[in-house]
C-alpha cells in the first residue's frame, strides 16, 4: 500500500508540475508597461513554490514508500536533526522566499497602485453597472460633465445621468460601449459604480480594480501594443455577472483620433 | 502507586486534577470568556461608529446641555448600581443573604432608572425628528449608529436587570450561591463598563458647541 | 484544595430516560457530538448536489437537468438552469459547506463527542449551554435551507455577501430580499451557537482535565480544539453585529454598509452615507479566522491520526505544533486585509496586509514539514484513517503552496477572483478539512457506534477520493492562470469558450469523486449495524478515548476517575506491551 | 411541460372557435383613426452599443437606436398608444394571448398593449439568456431570467398599469407593457397613424400615452358606425 500511495503521488505531482512548467493554460501576453515586472514576480514564486511542492511531496512519496510497516519489529527512527532541521529550514527558506518577494512585489505593486498617474495621460471616465460598462470621454472641450444619479436612466441611453439642459459640458459628453484607447499613450481611468461592486479586469493588461459604490478610483496604464481585448467583471454583481463585459481596443494614434472626431461627431 | 509519584518524566510536579488550575470556577470562568466575547463585539460596534463618523462629512452634534446633564445622570445611576452591587457581593460571601438581596434589588433599581432615563431621551430625541434612517440635522447614519449602539447596550441593561432579579430570588432560596450573586456581579460591572466607552463617544463628542 | 463543589453540580446529572431525553434534548456531550456531525453530514450532502448540479451547468450550460424544475420552477424553467439560480446554488453551497460543515463537523461535531474524554472528564462544563448550542445552530440551519422553497428562491451574493448587492433588497435582483434576510438571520444564529460552543469549550479545556492530565499532556486534537475555540469566541462576535447590522439595512432602512446615490433597477435609491467597505472589513475580519477555525481542527485530528498511524509522536511534538498553531491563530487576525488587495482600499494597506500575510506561511510550513519528516523512519500503517491523514499532508501543501501567489498584492492582481483563487482554497480549506474528517470518522467510528467501518470500501473512497480531489482543484488552478473568473454561471466570453472543455473534464472528475462519498455514505450508515464489533482499542493508540469501551458509557469511565501519567504518544515504544503505552497506565517508561 | 403548453393552447383554440360560433359578442362597427405627431425638437436617439453580446450585435446590420423618443417622416411619432380611457370598461380579456418577443436583444415590439387578465407569453428567440423584469408598482413586481431553450413565460397583470420592462443583462433593453382596462387600443405606427375598430355606439375618452411625455386626451362620441378622426401633438424638448 505504500510503494502504490507513493506511485500515485509522484504521478500526481509530476502531471501536475509539468503542465504548469508547459505552459497548456497560461497568461496571455502582456499588452502594458507595468506587466513584465509583474511577470517576472510571478515567475519567480512560480520557481520558488513549484521547488516546494516537488520536494515536499516526493519526499512525501518517498518516504511512504520506505517506511511501511513489515511487522518486522523494526524500531521507530527519529528524522536526523529533529524538529531543528525542519523549523530551520522553513524559517530560512520561507523567509527569505518572503523578504525577496515583498521587496520585489511592492515594487510592482507600487507602479501599478501608489504612482500617481502622469500628467500627460489621457482621462476617460468609466461606469459600471449591472450589467455593462461605459465609458466616457470628455468631448472637444476636455471638461467632463457633472453626474446626477436621479437622471441616470438606461432606456435613453442616458447612462451616466448627465444633464445637457443645464450643464454645457456634458453636451459634447462621448459616452460608449466599448473602450478605445491610443497605443503607447498613459491612460487615466476614473472608475465608479451606478449600483453594486463590480469590477475592471483586462487580463493582457494586468489590471483587475474594484468599482466600489460611493467611491470614485483612479486606475492608470499604458498600453503597449494594439488590438482587441476583452474587459471583464470580476466582481460578483449579481444576475447578470457572467455576462458582464465590454471590449478595449488599442488603436493606432492616428486611427484613434479619426475614431474620437467620427465620435464627437455624432 | 500513590499519588505523589506521579511525576512527569521533565520531573516537575504534577498536575493533580480535579482541582481547578486558575482557581476559577466553570460558571466563572464561562462569564469572563462570555464577557471577552462581547467586549469584541461592542468593540466592532463601536469602531463602526467611529469609522462612519470618521467617513461622514456631515455628522450631526445634536446633544444639547439638558441631554448631557441626563446623560450625566444615567452615568451616575450606572455606577452607584455598581456600588450597590459590590455590596450585594460582599454580602453575600459574608452569608448574610437578606442584605445581599436587598443590595441586588437597588442594583436593579439603577438599572430600571437607568433604561426610563434612557427611554425619555430615546423619545425626546424621536420627537426631535430622529429616526433609524433620517433626522434633521445631518448624516442619515447618524441615528442609526445612535440607535443600535446605545440599544445593544441598553439590552444588556435590560437583561442585566432580570438576571440579576433570577440571581436574587434563587439565592434568598437557597437555589444559588455567593458565586453565582458573584457572577452576575461581573456582567453588571462589565455593563456599567461599556457605558464609559458610549457616553463619551456618543454623547460627549456629539454635544452641540455654542 | 479549592473548592470543586460547582464542578460536582456540573457532573452529577444521571442518565435521562425517554428517546426525546436520550436522542434530542439530551444533555450528553457525545449524543450532542453525533447530533453535531448527523447536521454537518446532511449540510455536506445538501452542498454536494448543489455543487454537481452547478457543475453540470458549467459544462454544459445549455443542456436542461430533467427534473430540475420541480426544485423551482423559477430557478430551473423546463430544467435548464437561469444565471440567478446558479448564484443561488453558489451561494447555499458556500454557506452550507464554510459554515455547516466545515466549521460545525471537526470542531463541534469530534470536538464535543472527544475533548471531554480526551482529557478524562465526564461530560462538558456546561451540558445545558452544549445542549442549547446545537439546536440554535439547527434553527440556522433550517433556516439557510428553508430559503431553496420560499417564492424568492435563496440570495446571489455568494457567501461572502458582500454589500451593496447583499443590502439593497430585490432590486439588486432576485433572491436578495426575503432569501438574503433569512440569509443573514441564519448566519446570526449560527455565530450565536458557534460563541456558545467556543466559550464551552475553553472552560472544558481549562476547568475538567483530569488528574495528570497537564496542558503539556493534551493530545493534539484538544489543543487544535481550544485554539480553534479561542478563534471562534473572537471571530464570531464581530460578524455577529456585522449581521444585525446588515438586517437593519433591509428592515430598518439604515444605511450601514450603503452609500448614496445609487440607481437600482432603475430606481434612485433612498439611502446615504454608507461605506461598502466596512462590510468587506467586517467580514473579512471574521472571514479570515474563520479559515483557521475550519482548517486547524483538521491539522489536530491529522496530527493525532499520523501518530497511531506512523507509530510514533509527532516530530517537535506538542511544543512545535502547538506552537505554530498558536502563531497561525494570532496572525490570522492581521491578515483580513489579503481578502481586500484590489477592493479599493489604501494601496498602502494592501502592502502591509501581505507582509503578516507571507509570514503566516512560516508555522504552516513548520507543521507541514514536521508532518513529513515524521512518516521518516516511521512504521506506517496503511488503514484507511491513516491513508485519510497521509492524504491530509499532500492536499494541505498542495493548496498552501498557491496561497504563496494570491498573499502577493502584485500578483493578485492578476489572479484576484479567477479560479485559480477557488483552486486555492478548496484544496487548502475544503478538500483538506474534509480528509480531516474522513481521517477522523474512520478512525472514531469504532468508538462512537462500536462497529468497525468496512476497510474494503474505506481504501476505495480514499483512492478515488485523493485522485479524484486533484483532478478536480488542479485544473481550477490552470484555468485561474489563463484568466477564468469565478462565479460566472456560464463561460460567454471570447476567451473562455477555449476553457470550457477543462470544466468538462473537472466536471466528469467531480461526478466520478461524488460517487465515491456514496459509497462513503453507504459504508457509514451499513457499518452502523453490520459492522465488525469495535474493541475497546482497535487502532493500539494511546490517548484516553481508547482505554473506554466502544461505545463509552454515559458517564464515560464509567464512575472510574482516570489518572493520566504519560504524554499523549507513546508509540513505538521499546519493551512495551505492544508497541506502546497508555495514557493512563502505570507503568514506567525506560529513560530515553 | 412543453406538453400542457400545447394542450392549453389547444383548449384556448378550442374555447376561442367555440365562442366565435355560439356567444359572438355584440361588436360595434364605429373606428376611430387619427395621427399622432409631434412639435419642436426631437432628442436625437442614440445608437446602441451591443457589442458585449456578439450573438445580437450580428444580427444587425445597422446599430440599432434607443427608443424612447421614435420619430417618422412628417413628425411622426411612433410608438404611442392611443386607448380608450373613459366609456368601454368591463370588457372581458381575449382569449388569445398577447406575445412579447425577445429577439436580437431587443423587444418586439417596443410597446405591448394588453388588456387586464389578458394571458401574456414572453419568448426568448436569441441564443442568450434574458431577464425579464417588469418594474411594475401597482402590479407585484418580478424578474425572471429565461436562457435559451427554456419554455416561454406565462403569465398576466390584474391592473391597469404602464410598467417599464428591463433586461438587466443587457440594460440597454427597454420596452413598455401597456396594461389596459380596454379592450380597444391601438399603437402609433411609423408614420404616425393609428386605428381603433370596433367601437359600439358611445361616449369615449381617448387618451395618448407616450413614455416620456405626459398623456394626452380628447372626447369623442361615436353614433351608429361613424370612422370619427382624432390626432394628437405632443410638445417635445432636445434634452
Amino acid at each position: 500500500m505504500g510503494k502504490f500511495f507513493a506511485i500515485v503521488l509522484t504521478v500526481i505531482t509530476l502531471v501536475s508540475a509539468s503542465i504548469f512548467a508547459m505552459h497548456i493554460w497560461w497568461m496571455p501576453v502582456d499588452i502594458s508597461v507595468h506587466g513584465p515586472a509583474l511577470d517576472k514576480q510571478f515567475g519567480e514564486t512560480l520557481m520558488g513554490t513549484g521547488f516546494g511542492f516537488l520536494v515536499a511531496q516526493l519526499s512525501l512519496a518517498y518516504f511512504l514508500w520506505k517506511f511501511a510497516d513489515k511487522g518486522d519489529g523494526r524500531k521507530v527512527r527519529e528524522f536526523p536533526g529533529g524538529p531543528k532541521v525542519t523549523i530551520i529550514t522553513a524559517v530560512v527558506l520561507v523567509g527569505l522566499e518572503i523578504l525577496a518577494l515583498s521587496f520585489v512585489g511592492q515594487k510592482a505593486w507600487a507602479s501599478v497602485n501608489l504612482d500617481p498617474a502622469p500628467p500627460n495621460a489621457m482621462h476617460i471616465d468609466v461606469q459600471a453597472e449591472q450589467f455593462a460598462f461605459y465609458f466616457r470621454y470628455a468631448g472637444p472641450d476636455g471638461q467632463f460633465g457633472a453626474v446626477h444619479p436621479e437622471k441616470i436612466s438606461d432606456g435613453n441611453g442616458n447612462y451616466f445621468g448627465l444633464d445637457p439642459e443645464n450643464d454645457i459640458p456634458a453636451r459634447d459628453d462621448i459616452v460608449v460601449g466599448s473602450l478605445t484607447i491610443p497605443v503607447n499613450q498613459p491612460i487615466l481611468l476614473t472608475i465608479h459604480s451606478k449600483d453594486v461592486g463590480h469590477s475592471f479586469y483586462v487580463r493582457e493588461l494586468r489590471i483587475q480594480q474594484d468599482f466600489v459604490p460611493g467611491i470614485v478610483i483612479p486606475v492608470h496604464f499604458t498600453a503597449t501594443q494594439t488590438g482587441k481585448f476583452e474587459i471583464v467583471c470580476t466582481q460578483l454583481c449579481g444576475l447578470g455577472h457572467y455576462n458582464m463585459k465590454a471590449y478595449l481596443e488599442v488603436l493606432p494614434q492616428d486611427q484613434f483620433d479619426q475614431w474620437l472626431k467620427a465620435q464627437a461627431g455624432q | 502507586m500513590s499519588e505523589s509519584d506521579i511525576t512527569l518524566k521533565s520531573g516537575r510536579a504534577d498536575w493533580l486534577g480535579g482541582e481547578l488550575p486558575y482557581a476559577i470556577p466553570s460558571k466563572k470562568l464561562g462569564m469572563w470568556l462570555f464577557i471577552v466575547s462581547d467586549s469584541i463585539t461592542f468593540g466592532a460596534v463601536l469602531v463602526c461608529y467611529a469609522y462612519l463618523r470618521l467617513a461622514s462629512p456631515n455628522w450631526p452634534t445634536p446633544f444639547r446641555l439638558s441631554s448631557i446633564v441626563n446623560g450625566a445622570i444615567m452615568t451616575f445611576v450606572l455606577l452607584s448600581s455598581s456600588v450597590t452591587m459590590v455590596a450585594a457581593v460582599e454580602a453575600a460571601k459574608h452569608g448574610r443573604i437578606a442584605a445581599s438581596v436587598r443590595w441586588l434589588s437597588a442594583t436593579m433599581l439603577g438599572g430600571v432608572v437607568f433604561d426610563i432615563l434612557h427611554i425619555r431621551e430615546w423619545l425626546g430625541l424621536i420627537h426631535e425628528g430622529l429616526r433609524l434612517y433620517q433626522n434633521p440635522w445631518g448624516s442619515s447614519l447618524f441615528g442609526a449608529a445612535f440607535f443600535t449602539l446605545t440599544g445593544l447596550h441598553m439590552t444588556h441593561v435590560t437583561v442585566g436587570v432580570i438576571y440579576l432579579g433570577i440571581v436574587a430570588i434563587g439565592f434568598r432560596r437557597g437555589k444559588f450561591t455567593s458565586d453565582d450573586v458573584e457572577i452576575s456581579g461581573l456582567y453588571w460591572h462589565f455593563v456599567d463598563l461599556v457605558w464609559m466607552f458610549v457616553f463619551p463617544l456618543v454623547y460627549l463628542l456629539s454635544a452641540r458647541m455654542h | 484544595m479549592h473548592d470543586t463543589s460547582d464542578q460536582a453540580a456540573v457532573h452529577h446529572h444521571a442518565p435521562p430516560k425517554g428517546f426525546l431525553w436520550t436522542h434530542v434534548f439530551s444533555l450528553d456531550h457525545k449524543v450532542i457530538g453525533k447530533q453535531y456531525y448527523f447536521l454537518s453530514l446532511a449540510a455536506v450532502v445538501i452542498g454536494m448536489v448543489l455543487s454537481w448540479i452547478m457543475r453540470f451547468h458549467l459544462a454544459w450550460a445549455a443542456a436542461a437537468i430533467p427534473g430540475l424544475q420541480h426544485l423551482s420552477q423559477v430557478g430551473a424553467p423546463g430544467g435548464i438552469i437561469t444565471p440567478e439560480y446558479y448564484l443561488s446554488l453558489l451561494t447555499l453551497h458556500g454557506t452550507l459547506m464554510v459554515f455547516f460543515v466545515l466549521t460545525t463537523a471537526p470542531q463541534a461535531g469530534f470536538g464535543n463527542y472527544f475533548l471531554p474524554i480526551q482529557i478524562g472528564a465526564e461530560d462538558m462544563a456546561f451540558p445545558r449551554l452544549n445542549m442549547l448550542s446545537f439546536w440554535v445552530t439547527f434553527v440556522g440551519f433550517v433556516t439557510l435551507v428553508s430559503t431553496l422553497f420560499i417564492s424568492d428562491g435563496p440570495p446571489i451574493s455568494g457567501w461572502t455577501a458582500y454589500a451593496p448587492l447583499s443590502a439593497l433588497g430585490n432590486d439588486a435582483g432576485p433572491g436578495l430580499g426575503r432569501g438574503q434576510i433569512l440569509w443573514v438571520i441564519s448566519i446570526g444564529i449560527f455565530c450565536i451557537g458557534s460563541l456558545l460552543g467556543a466559550l464551552n469549550f475553553i472552560a472544558t479545556t481549562l476547568d475538567l482535565r483530569c488528574k495528570g492530565m497537564t496542558l503539556a499532556r493534551m493530545p493534539y486534537t484538544v489543543w487544535a480544539w481550544f485554539i480553534t475555540a479561542v478563534l471562534g469566541l473572537l471571530a464570531f462576535a464581530v460578524l455577529l453585529p456585522a449581521c444585525v447590522l446588515l438586517v437593519l439595512d433591509h428592515v430598518g432602512g439604515t444605511s450601514f454598509f450603503i452609500p448614496g446615490g445609487l440607481v437600482l433597477s432603475d430606481k434612485l435609491q433612498p439611502h446615504s452615507g454608507g461605506s461598502t467597505l466596512l462590510w468587506q472589513h467586517m467580514f473579512w475580519f471574521f472571514g479570515h479566522p474563520e479559515v483557521y477555525i475550519a482548517i486547524i481542527p483538521g491539522i489536530g485530528i491529522t496530527s493525532h491520526i499520523l501518530a497511531s498511524t506512523a507509530r510514533k509522536p509527532l516530530l517537535g511534538g506538542s511544543r512545535v505544533l502547538v506552537g505554530c498553531m498558536v502563531a497561525i491563530a494570532f496572525l490570522s487576525f492581521t491578515v483580513w486585509g489579503h481578502h481586500m488587495f484590489i477592493s479599493g482600499m489604501n494601496p498602502f494597506s494592501s502592502l502591509l496586509f501581505s507582509v503578516p500575510t507571507l509570514i503566516i506561511t512560516i508555522p504552516a510550513s513548520i507543521i507541514s514539514l514536521n508532518w513529513i519528516a515524521t512518516v521518516f523512519g516511521a512504521r506506517l500503517r496503511f488503514h484507511t484513517p491513516g491513508l485519510f491523514a497521509i492524504g491530509f499532508i499532500s492536499v494541505f501543501v498542495t493548496g498552501g503552496l498557491s496561497g504563496f501567489f494570491l498573499a502577493q498584492p502584485s500578483l493578485d492582481i492578476y489572479l484576484h477572483a479567477t479560479y485559480f483563487v477557488v483552486g486555492h482554497f478548496h484544496m487548502v480549506m475544503g478538500v483538506a478539512a474534509i480528509f480531516g474528517m474522513f481521517a477522523g470518522t474512520y478512525f472514531w467510528f469504532p468508538k462512537m457506534f462500536g462497529r468497525m467501518m468496512n476497510e474494503t470500501m474505506g481504501k476505495i473512497h480514499f483512492w478515488v477520493t485523493f485522485i479524484g480531489v486533484y483532478c478536480i482543484f488542479m485544473p481550477m488552478h490552470y484555468i485561474g492562470l489563463a484568466g477564468n473568473v469565478r462565479r460566472y454561471s456560464a463561460f460567454v466570453d471570447d476567451y473562455l469558450i477555449p476553457l470550457i472543455p477543462v470544466h468538462k473534464f473537472i466536471t466528469i472528475a467531480a461526478f466520478v469523486t461524488g460517487a465515491a462519498q456514496l459509497l462513503f455514505l453507504f459504508n457509514l450508515f451499513w457499518s452502523m449495524y453490520r459492522g465488525k464489533k469495535a474493541e475497546e482499542n482497535p487502532w493500539d493508540s494511546t490517548t484516553l478515548e481508547w482505554t473506554i469501551p466502544s461505545p463509552p458509557p454515559f458517564d464515560n469511565f464509567g464512575g472510574r476517575h482516570p489518572i493520566v501519567y504519560h504524554d499523549p504518544y507513546e508509540l513505538g515504544v521499546e519493551g512495551a506491551k505492544g508497541d506502546y503505552v497508555m495514557q493512563d497506565s502505570p507503568e514506567k517508561l525506560a529513560q530515553s | 411541460m412543453r406538453s400542457g403548453y400545447f394542450t392549453a393552447l389547444a383548449v384556448a383554440v378550442l374555447l376561442g372557435s367555440g365562442m366565435l360560433v355560439f356567444a359572438k359578442p355584440p361588436a360595434g362597427s364605429g373606428s376611430i383613426t387619427g395621427k399622432v405627431t409631434y412639435t419642436g425638437t426631437p432628442p436625437k436617439m442614440k445608437p446602441i452599443d451591443m457589442s458585449k453580446e456578439p450573438s445580437c450585435a450580428k444580427q444587425h446590420a445597422t446599430p440599432v437606436m434607443t427608443q424612447n423618443v421614435t420619430t417618422g417622416p412628417g413628425n411622426a411619432l411612433q410608438w404611442v398608444v392611443v386607448y380608450i380611457s373613459a366609456g368601454d370598461e368591463g370588457s372581458s380579456a381575449p382569449s388569445q394571448g398577447a406575445r412579447y418577443d425577445q429577439k436580437g436583444c431587443e423587444y418586439l415590439p417596443h410597446v405591448l398593449p394588453m388588456q387586464v387578465a389578458q394571458q401574456l407569453q414572453i419568448y426568448n428567440d436569441d441564443q442568450t439568456s434574458h431577464n425579464i423584469h417588469p418594474l411594475s408598482k401597482t402590479n407585484p413586481e418580478w424578474n425572471k431570467s429565461q436562457p435559451p431553450g427554456s419554455p416561454p413565460i406565462d403569465t398576466k397583470y390584474d391592473k391597469a398599469e404602464f410598467i417599464p420592462v428591463k433586461c438587466n443583462i443587457h440594460p440597454w433593453m427597454h420596452g413598455y407593457f401597456a396594461v389596459l382596462n380596454t379592450s380597444h387600443y391601438a399603437v402609433s405606427g411609423e408614420d404616425g397613424s393609428f386605428d381603433i375598430k370596433g367601437l359600439p355606439p358611445g361616449k369615449y375618452t381617448v387618451t395618448a400615452w407616450q413614455e416620456q411625455y405626459p398623456a394626452q386626451s380628447q372626447e369623442v362620441t361615436i353614433s351608429g358606425s361613424e370612422a370619427k378622426t382624432a390626432n394628437f401633438v405632443f410638445k417635445v424638448l432636445p434634452y
